[in-house]
């Protein structure tokens, strides 16, 4: 019967679908751990090499790679640990975005809200600070409820901002989050010292192109870009029902 | 960055956005009798613009650049260097990536590069692949060859 | 109607298990990560380290170094590729630590290397011993064949230990690793001399938390901490199906 295929190939198409979504999400990851992790590794081979071959002319050469190779490395912890930390704060709250039963075998417990919202955000930023990134939180305004998929919208738009700030800032760069909330709108802000204009623009471009049809999902804007005086900024709006209206 | 090298040496240029990895690759190379970095760019557009002119002998050159991509810079010095030089020498560019994709081989080799090699093969790799290309083979790493 | 309750309820299902599949394979990978990675980058660095000071001594010390310093890195690459799958045209999930266990039903795709089991932890100790570690290894009771999963789950915890060890014991500290075969268990315990409890925590601990994970998910224990003695030990204990059952 018609019905009874359906549901047969639905369960079938389970199997299928979590591998696919399992794939992509090892494609997105497998970006960032290169843009991150790969870059440094590549550094401390090449300095390796040079160094060993350098040193029967020059003996400081050696000596000098070494030097070179300790400080990549130590960054490069540091880099790895942030961004795992984005990595893994991602995963608690998926897990609680809707999601019922366990899904790793972890050990946290996914008892928290449905909606990430603000106070997830303070916790992404707390585990980005544990990990040495110079971030402050700037509040304006009072909090409120928000509409479904607002709290997440905004929870995303700053953990790829974050994330952008990570491949492309530059080294130990401070980073400003700016949440206002005003009569009819939410703001959220992420504002860098880094690099900005002068970062090196690989074209990807799956994280702003995924921030702007959030925006554009839920009515709002997306602004993105470096900043004149130097750095990048990328703000947010989107609209909220009128206070007033409460 | 440009240097001069000694008559019969073969003229290498590097093209990587990490200067530090530029700086490791220089120091293997210039460590060969034989071999000789003329110069080095930053990304596709300083590649195109420095080396269209200088014609190294060989040029070694990274995927992930700002701006203009090592794929791109492949094709535009491809078509430029088309037709050999009035000395009658002839370019090759050999492609590098840290990640093998498939995808990256096949563009290399239609964008015009007569290599494709891991960033991190070993140095021996390296410079065995510079020779190869220079006297005319085309090369490929063990690791890419077992999936065309 | 049932069966129309039915097909719709499990196409609903169908973002929710993306996401977890996602999600899961998110936390696998970025358990992986950090296993492989800050193991081989705090490799290189105390190789680096040691390598430049030894060199004023000893000019083959530098050259030696950096030697290891590039192996290391290239088996690191080596070991994210396989990780990513970036090597692979199918886009088939593996399920090698049984993590996403619930995800997958996996073909495993013939290229892939096999991952490390737990008779690699003597050629681990081997590298560490290399790298100028006093480690000793002791085993007791009789090694038998594990279940799925279990083996990497003790090499990386084994792995992680020594990488702990490298970065917070302090200058030249001796390690044990104990190895003990129980009729209804396995015990892996990495102890050190060093630094212990004066040891300068910041409580980034994506290691511990990882473990912890591992012996979680198949249903063990994992204890961590400071000697009375001085010193730091790990403990993992993973329950096998018992001996006189076989
Ligand atoms: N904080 C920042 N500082 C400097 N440049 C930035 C910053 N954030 C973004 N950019 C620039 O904007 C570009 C687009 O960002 P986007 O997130 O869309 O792509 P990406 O990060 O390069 O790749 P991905 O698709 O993996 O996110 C980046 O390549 C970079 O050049
Ligand atoms: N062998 C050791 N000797 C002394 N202290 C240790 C040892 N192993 C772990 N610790 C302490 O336990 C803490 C947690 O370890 P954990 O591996 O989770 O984090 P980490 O090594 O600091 O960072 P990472 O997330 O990169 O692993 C360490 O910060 C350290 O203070
Ligand atoms: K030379
Ligand atoms: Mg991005
Ligand atoms: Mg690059
Ligand atoms: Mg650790």
């Amino acid at each position: 019967q018609a019905l009874e295929d359906r549901a047969r190939q639905l369960e079938t198409e389970h199997e299928q679908l979590a591998r696919l979504a399992a794939a992509a999400e090892r494609t997105r990851i497998a970006r960032e751990m290169h843009d991150i992790v790969a870059h440094s590794l590549s550094v401390m081979i090449a300095q390796a090499d040079g160094g060993r071959y350098a040193a029967a002319a020059n003996p400081d050469a050696a000596a000098h790679a070494l030097g070179t190779i300790a400080e990549t490395g130590r960054d490069a912890l540091a880099d790895m640990r942030r961004l795992l930390g984005v990595l893994r704060t991602d995963q608690t709250d998926d897990d609680a975005d809707g999601a019922s039963g366990s899904t790793t075998g972890g050990t946290r417990s996914p008892e928290r809200a449905p909606q990430p919202a603000s106070g997830d955000i303070e916790q992404l930023l707390e585990q980005m600070r544990e990990s040495g990134l110079r971030v402050s939180l700037v509040r304006m305004g009072t909090a409120r409820p928000l509409p479904p998929g607002v709290g997440l919208a905004l929870y995303r738009v700053c953990q790829e901002s974050l994330t952008n700030v990570l491949k492309h800032a530059g080294p130990d760069p401070a980073v400003t989050v700016l949440q206002q909330w005003n009569a009819a709108s939410v703001v959220l802000e992420v504002a860098d010292d880094g690099r900005g204009a002068a970062a090196t623009s690989d074209g990807a471009g799956h994280g702003v192109l995924g921030m702007s049809e959030r925006a554009a999902m839920f009515g709002g804007t997306l602004v993105s870009g470096p900043r004149p005086g130097g750095g990048f900024r990328v703000r947010l709006t989107l609209p909220l029902p009128d206070r007033s209206e409460r | 960055m440009t240097d001069l090298p000694a008559p019969d040496q073969i003229r290498v240029a590097l093209v990587d956005d990490q200067q530090l990895v530029r700086a490791g690759f220089r120091m293997v190379i210039d460590s060969q009798p034989d071999l000789h970095v003329v110069a080095e760019a930053g990304d596709g557009d300083e590649a195109v613009r420095l080396l269209t002119p200088l014609r190294p002998d060989v040029v070694l050159m990274d995927v992930r650049m700002p701006g203009t991509d090592g794929l791109t810079a492949t094709a535009r010095l491809a078509e430029a260097w088309a037709r050999p030089s009035a000395a009658g020498a002839q370019s090759r560019i050999i492609v590098l990536t840290t990640f093998d994709l498939d995808e990256y081989v096949l563009e290399a080799i239609r964008a015009g590069a007569s290599g494709f090699l891991l960033k991190d093969a070993p140095p021996e790799e390296m410079l065995g692949a510079i020779r190869t290309v220079h006297r005319g083979d085309a090369v490929i790493a063990p690791s890419s060859t077992r999936r065309l």
